[in-house]
């Protein structure tokens, strides 16, 4: 796409010329209720249509990928789970996933199967707050309170399984850190049945509601050509109508042997890519993960939970791209290493969110301030992932 | 106009159907308990069994080997051992944990050789124990010294007298040695 | 996604006809299977022009830009060059296979062309890379620092980056209140 | 002098009871949604946290009261004030009673509409004094709600007036009877329409949810009164509950009867004396049972549902609620002059009108009770319950 014909597409939905003209700056964050976390947008305001967007991030930059080249490659699995607190476990797979391509590590039949378990129970605990705090943002508090205290239980599922509730820091190279009875697997079972009668319910109580819908519909439509060229990945790439998902295009863990589908936005209420297909994409994306846990827990065997992995890991000399199908999107790890010390020469984090972020000053441009947190709501972007 | 009726009729029935949920929910009991006070049992009894809790560290135990304070990636552990008089091997000097740094990541646990106890009650020199209520009004509040203060100064003295002792002897049987070496050359 | 093989003959052949040899390029598989395209820098746009808009390619689709410095601190044959190496990974956006490109940048004064036009998440990542690595993108959009204040000095993922001992007047070492209670 | 000692006594017990209420009401309003929540809600200061907004407001009598720099200090002042005002004053013609009202004023509901516009000024007044963008928008934004949403409202008042061929709130009340049969809301279905429209635009007046645009606390972090502190915030937050009982009261008052409870107000109760004491209790009760439902309905609407966007509340004002209010006045003055009162048309459409109302009630508990066998099923499955 040239740069004509991406300003052509580009162009504002209300045109600029219609209003007066008087712009007035106002600064959104980075402490503003909405903004999740410390993201900043300099918004250049015309009565309520946004004339010009400036977003503006950092404010949560830790410099994870500086301190990776600090320490042992194992040392920086705690790192990883702060990139998305979220949904920490999905961000600890896919550096181990990485490290053990490069090093040629392997990993025990049931280990892989509990880092599935654990990264799908963690993908439905991210989307429950992603598809909690959109109505919250539109003003709607219950809903997200009711989202939070299915979180809660699924927190204390993960407790079991890896003795935290949140940053779990639960996957080792070569396995797990630690093994779960049968007595959990009976509860995560139980627990299922539970949450498919909470998806229909939660879906009742807002998704339906048509104050909901009219508040999403046509909101921050983002086409599937636009998605791509702005990179996103994962459920907002899915909700613009393009049905990639690593697990599915890239299996790795045991996901060549799901079954499951990948839902697609299908503009239902709209248009393809509005901020209600976002939305209703997360929705049934958990269900799908609720069919996976269940094939998991009809498939999982005894067995050991960690292979053999030298205490210094030193990884030969090379470098790798690794990604996987995070929460939020594509996660890839692009990992440089020089062959002989035991520290990282270089970790680069690729995270849905920093990419989902390029498309906001576009999109925003003719929008209104309420739909400004609509889509930025239904990006479901979390701070620390753009940070890092 | 039938676009116009449905609207209205969508509007009115979704709000009645949402009303109708949280009106259910008026009818039910919180989930939330009131904490700390009106619990039937304390918290720590209802965790499982690795939950990481507050770190502790068994000072019976522990052979001073350090290698939980080298598995820490955030420096979490401060402790020394050095040979006295007490025992054999390494003795504990000090043991402090900063609360306030740890991540609660089970490195540290998972480096442990030293460990203790059957199948149930089954723990490590360094282990999580399941009680999470540290807070504290200073940073110095969030430091625990496992081995107390005066304790451990008192232990430092008298790994320093050994050392002396130590280094005294090895001085005595190799002081014969090393003229010779001179000689030699 | 494996890259089909023949995708791959397919891409070399591409680059050296329709280039005419003007592109240095050179083909390796990397660890994870990724082929990786090793260009020379100046030729950076001629090739993201063909992996994007060819239509047998079609790699329209931006993963990341990735950056690295390789000092001379660490000699190594692996990392064969002192200086800066730029890491692009497209994908296909019908069956996501990707493709890596990569080029390497002198130590001094690295530039490189921009390639926000071809992706509209090409500026933020190459934001990040400047901000970062003090890459600077020839014909940017909007080369600013993302992550650091614009005021910061100096680009911490390089590898000789010293920390300032002040920010704004604010001491980037705190003294620990701990000392109190330190034993030794 | 004495009248005038007697209006300063009672306005003052009025003020007192009014603010009490308002108090009384945010805990009441907490507690409501933690529960729809699945959570507890404040229960701490006092049996059930019954006491806590005396705590809250001792809090807030503490804070510093702060004006910004660049405010326009006078104005900034005196809008909490003006805002109260207009929630205060309303209430003065609203019989809690038959004798248990400030002022008997005939021109009542216009004087009503008249005194509710008084939040505008204040608001957009606060807004703008604050010197703070957000405030700002937030202002223009209640000014565009609340003037627009007076339309509707008064469209639909304009239905009651047309039945009870007043404006005396005192005379609506007799003109309604006890019983369901002879409430206004039951009487047709324009009027029934028209009771609809009021509460809808009574909402939006009261800047609740689904309308708190001008406060909306995820957009404009709290609107208008963002940079108020201390005293001058509460008065804000007085008038925001305070409104709550005016509109259940004027709500109960013009649709459902007031305080009439259970018998015939009849001329000879007209003479002073001869109405008993108990009456007068007991229709007070009733009156208070009814805002309380009606208080209760409002905070409910307020945790299920989210906030509009600026333009469709517009387009719900001036798309839907006047055209349909139009409708009804229309239709209500055609039906007054078809139907007249008492005839045969007129009882089955009051009865049929009151069934209706039930049955809508009644699939509404049967929905509720769905709903709880839902999450009996849910509780059951749920490992950690």
């Amino acid at each position: 796409m040239t740069s004509a014909t991406r300003e052509k597409e580009l162009k504002p939905r209300v045109e600029i010329t219609q209003i007066s003209g008087t712009e007035i700056e106002v600064n959104m964050g980075p402490h503003h209720p909405s903004t999740h976390g410390v993201i900043r947008f300099i918004l250049f305001i015309d009565g309520e249509i946004v004339v010009r967007a400036v977003p503006d991030v950092g404010y949560l930059h830790r410099s994870i990928e500086k301190i990776a080249e600090s320490m042992p490659y194992s040392f920086f699995m705690p790192y990883t789970d702060r990139v998305d607190y979220v949904a920490a476990i999905n961000c600890n797979l896919g550096y181990a996933l990485a490290i053990e391509a490069m090093g040629g590590l392997e990993v025990p039949e049931r280990a892989t199967w509990l880092r599935m378990i654990g990264v799908e129970l963690n993908r439905i605990m991210s989307h429950l707050v992603g598809v909690g705090a959109l109505p919250l943002d539109l003003g709607a508090f219950t809903p997200f309170v009711h989202a939070l205290r299915e979180r809660e239980h699924m927190m204390d599922l993960l407790e079991i399984l890896t003795g935290t509730r949140m940053n779990n820091n639960y996957i080792r190279f070569g396995g797990v850190c630690q093994d779960v009875d049968d007595e959990f697997l009976k509860k995560l079972e139980k627990y299922l049945d539970h949450f498919v009668l909470f998806l229909e319910e939660y879906d009742r109580l807002i998704g339906t509601n048509k104050i909901f819908i009219e508040r999403l519909k046509n909101v921050g439509i983002v086409s599937g050509e636009k998605a791509l060229s702005y990179s996103f990945s994962g459920p907002n790439l899915r909700a613009s109508g393009i049905g990639l998902d690593l697990r599915k295009v890239d299996p790795y863990c045991f996901y060549n042997d799901m079954k499951f589908d990948v839902p697609v936005g299908k503009g239902i209420k709209g248009t393809v890519g509005d901020s209600f297909d976002r939305y209703i994409v997360r929705i049934e994306e958990m269900a799908e993960c609720e069919k996976i846990l269940r094939q998991i827990l009809s498939k999982i065997k005894e067995g050991p939970i960690q292979s053999k992995v030298p205490k210094k890991l030193v990884l030969p000399a090379g470098e790798a791209y690794h990604h996987t199908e995070s929460a939020r999107g594509e996660l890839g790890y692009h990992i440089i290493s020089d062959g002989k010390s035991a520290s990282p020469y270089r970790i680069k984090i690729r995270t849905g969110s920093f990419a989902s972020m390029t498309s906001l000053a576009e999109i925003f441009k003719g929008m209104m301030v309420a739909d400004v947190i609509a889509y930025f709501a239904s990006l479901d972007i979390v701070a620390p992932e753009v940070d890092r | 106009m039938t676009t116009y009726l449905k609207n209205i009729w969508e509007a009115s029935a979704t709000v009645f159907e949402g009303m109708a949920i949280t009106f259910s929910y008026l009818l039910q009991r919180p989930i939330t308990v009131q904490y700390p006070d009106r619990l039937k049992e304390p918290v720590p009894k209802t965790l499982p069994k690795n939950y990481r809790g507050r770190l502790m560290v068994d000072t019976e135990l522990c052979t001073a080997c350090a290698l939980c304070q080298k598995a820490c990636p955030i420096d979490v552990i401060e402790m020394k051992g050095a040979r006295t008089e007490r025992k054999k091997g390494l003795t504990l000097i000090y043991f402090n944990i900063y609360h306030g740094k740890c991540m609660y990541c089970n490195l540290c646990v998972e480096a442990c050789p030293a460990e203790e106890g059957d199948e149930e009650a089954h723990h490590t020199a360094i282990y999580f124990k399941k009680d999470f209520e540290g807070s504290g009004y200073e940073l110095k509040d969030l430091v625990e010294q496992f081995i107390p203060r005066e304790e451990a100064i008192q232990r430092l003295k008298e790994a320093e007298e050994t050392a002396a002792k130590r280094a005294a002897k090895a001085a005595a049987e190799s002081a014969p040695a090393e003229p010779k070496k001179e000689g030699n050359a | 996604m494996n890259f089909p093989a023949a995708h791959l003959e397919k891409l070399a052949k591409l680059v050296d006809s329709v280039y005419n040899g003007a592109v240095s390029s050179e083909i390796v598989q990397a660890d994870t299977k990724i082929p990786v395209l090793k260009i020379n820098s100046r030729d950076i746009r001629k090739v993201v022009e063909l992996v994007v808009h060819h239509k047998d390619l079609g790699f329209t689709y931006l993963n990341t830009i990735s950056g690295t410095h390789l000092a001379e601190t660490r000699e190594d044959e692996s990392l064969d060059l002192k200086g800066f190496e730029m890491f692009y990974v497209f994908s296909n956006s019908q069956d996501f296979s990707s493709l890596a490109i990569k080029t390497t940048l002198p130590e001094n004064n690295p530039e490189i062309d921009t390639i926000d036009d071809f992706s509209g998440s090409a500026n933020w990542f190459e934001r990040e890379i400047f901000d970062l690595l003090g890459v600077n993108f020839k014909n940017s959009q909007d080369l600013r620092r993302i992550m650091l204040p614009p005021d910061w000095e100096g680009h911490p993922l390089r590898k000789d980056f010293k920390e300032g001992s002040h920010y704004n007047g604010i001491p980037t070492t705190r003294s620990s209140e701990l000392e109190a209670i330190r034993i030794e | 002098m004495t009248q005038f000692i007697y209006m300063f006594i009672f306005a003052v017990i009025y003020l007192l009871s009014i603010a009490v209420a308002a108090g009384f009401l945010t805990v009441v309003e907490r507690r409501i949604a933690g529960r729809m929540q699945s959570r507890i809600g404040p229960n701490r200061v006092g049996p059930q946290g019954i006491v806590q907004w005396i705590a809250d407001a001792v809090k807030a009598l503490q804070k510093e009261d702060i004006i910004p720099t660049d405010a326009h200090s006078f104005l900034f002042k005196i809008a909490p004030y003006l805002v109260f005002m207009g929630v205060f004053l309303t209430l003065v013609p609203i019989p809690f009673g038959a004798y248990t009202l400030m002022e008997n004023l005939d021109t009542g509901i216009f004087y009503v509409l008249a005194m509710a516009s008084f939040v505008v000024i204040g608001v957009m007044m606060g807004g703008w004094a604050s010197n703070n963008k957000w405030s700002l928008l937030g202002g223009m934004r209640s000014a565009a709600q609340m003037i627009s949403y007076e339309v509707p409202a008064a469209l639909a008042v304009f239905v009651v007036v047309v039945m009870a061929g007043t404006l005396n709130f005192q005379k609506i009340v007799f003109s309604q009877g006890a019983s369901p049969v002879d409430w206004y809301v039951f009487r047709n279905p324009f009027a029934f329409i028209a009771f609809n429209i009021f509460f809808i635009a009574a909402l939006a007046e009261g800047n609740r949810v689904p309308f708190d645009i001008p406060e909306a606390e995820s957009e404009l972090v709290s609107g208008y009164n963002t940079e108020y502190s201390g005293m001058r915030f509460l008065f804000f937050f007085l008038a925001e509950w305070g409104n709550l009982v005016v509109i259940g009261a004027l709500v109960s008052t013009l649709f459902f009867g007031g305080w009439n409870f259970w018998f015939e107000y009849t001329l000879e109760f007209s003479v002073p004396g001869r109405y008993p004491i108990r009456f007068e209790v007991l229709g007070f009760l009733w009156f208070l049972f009814k805002v309380s439902i009606f208080v209760f309905i409002i905070i409910w609407i307020r945790w299920t549902l989210p906030r509009l966007r600026i333009d469709q509340l517009m387009d719900i004002c001036w798309k839907y609620m006047v055209p349909i209010g139009l409708f009804a006045s229309i239709g209500i003055l055609l039906w007054m002059y078809f139907v007249p009162e008492k005839s045969l048309a007129d009882t089955i459409m009051r009865y049929s009108m009151t069934s209706f109302g039930g049955l809508t009630i009644l699939y509404f508990f049967y929905r509720v009770f769905q709903n709880l066998r839902v999450t009996k099923a849910k509780i059951y499955a749920n490992p950690f319950v």
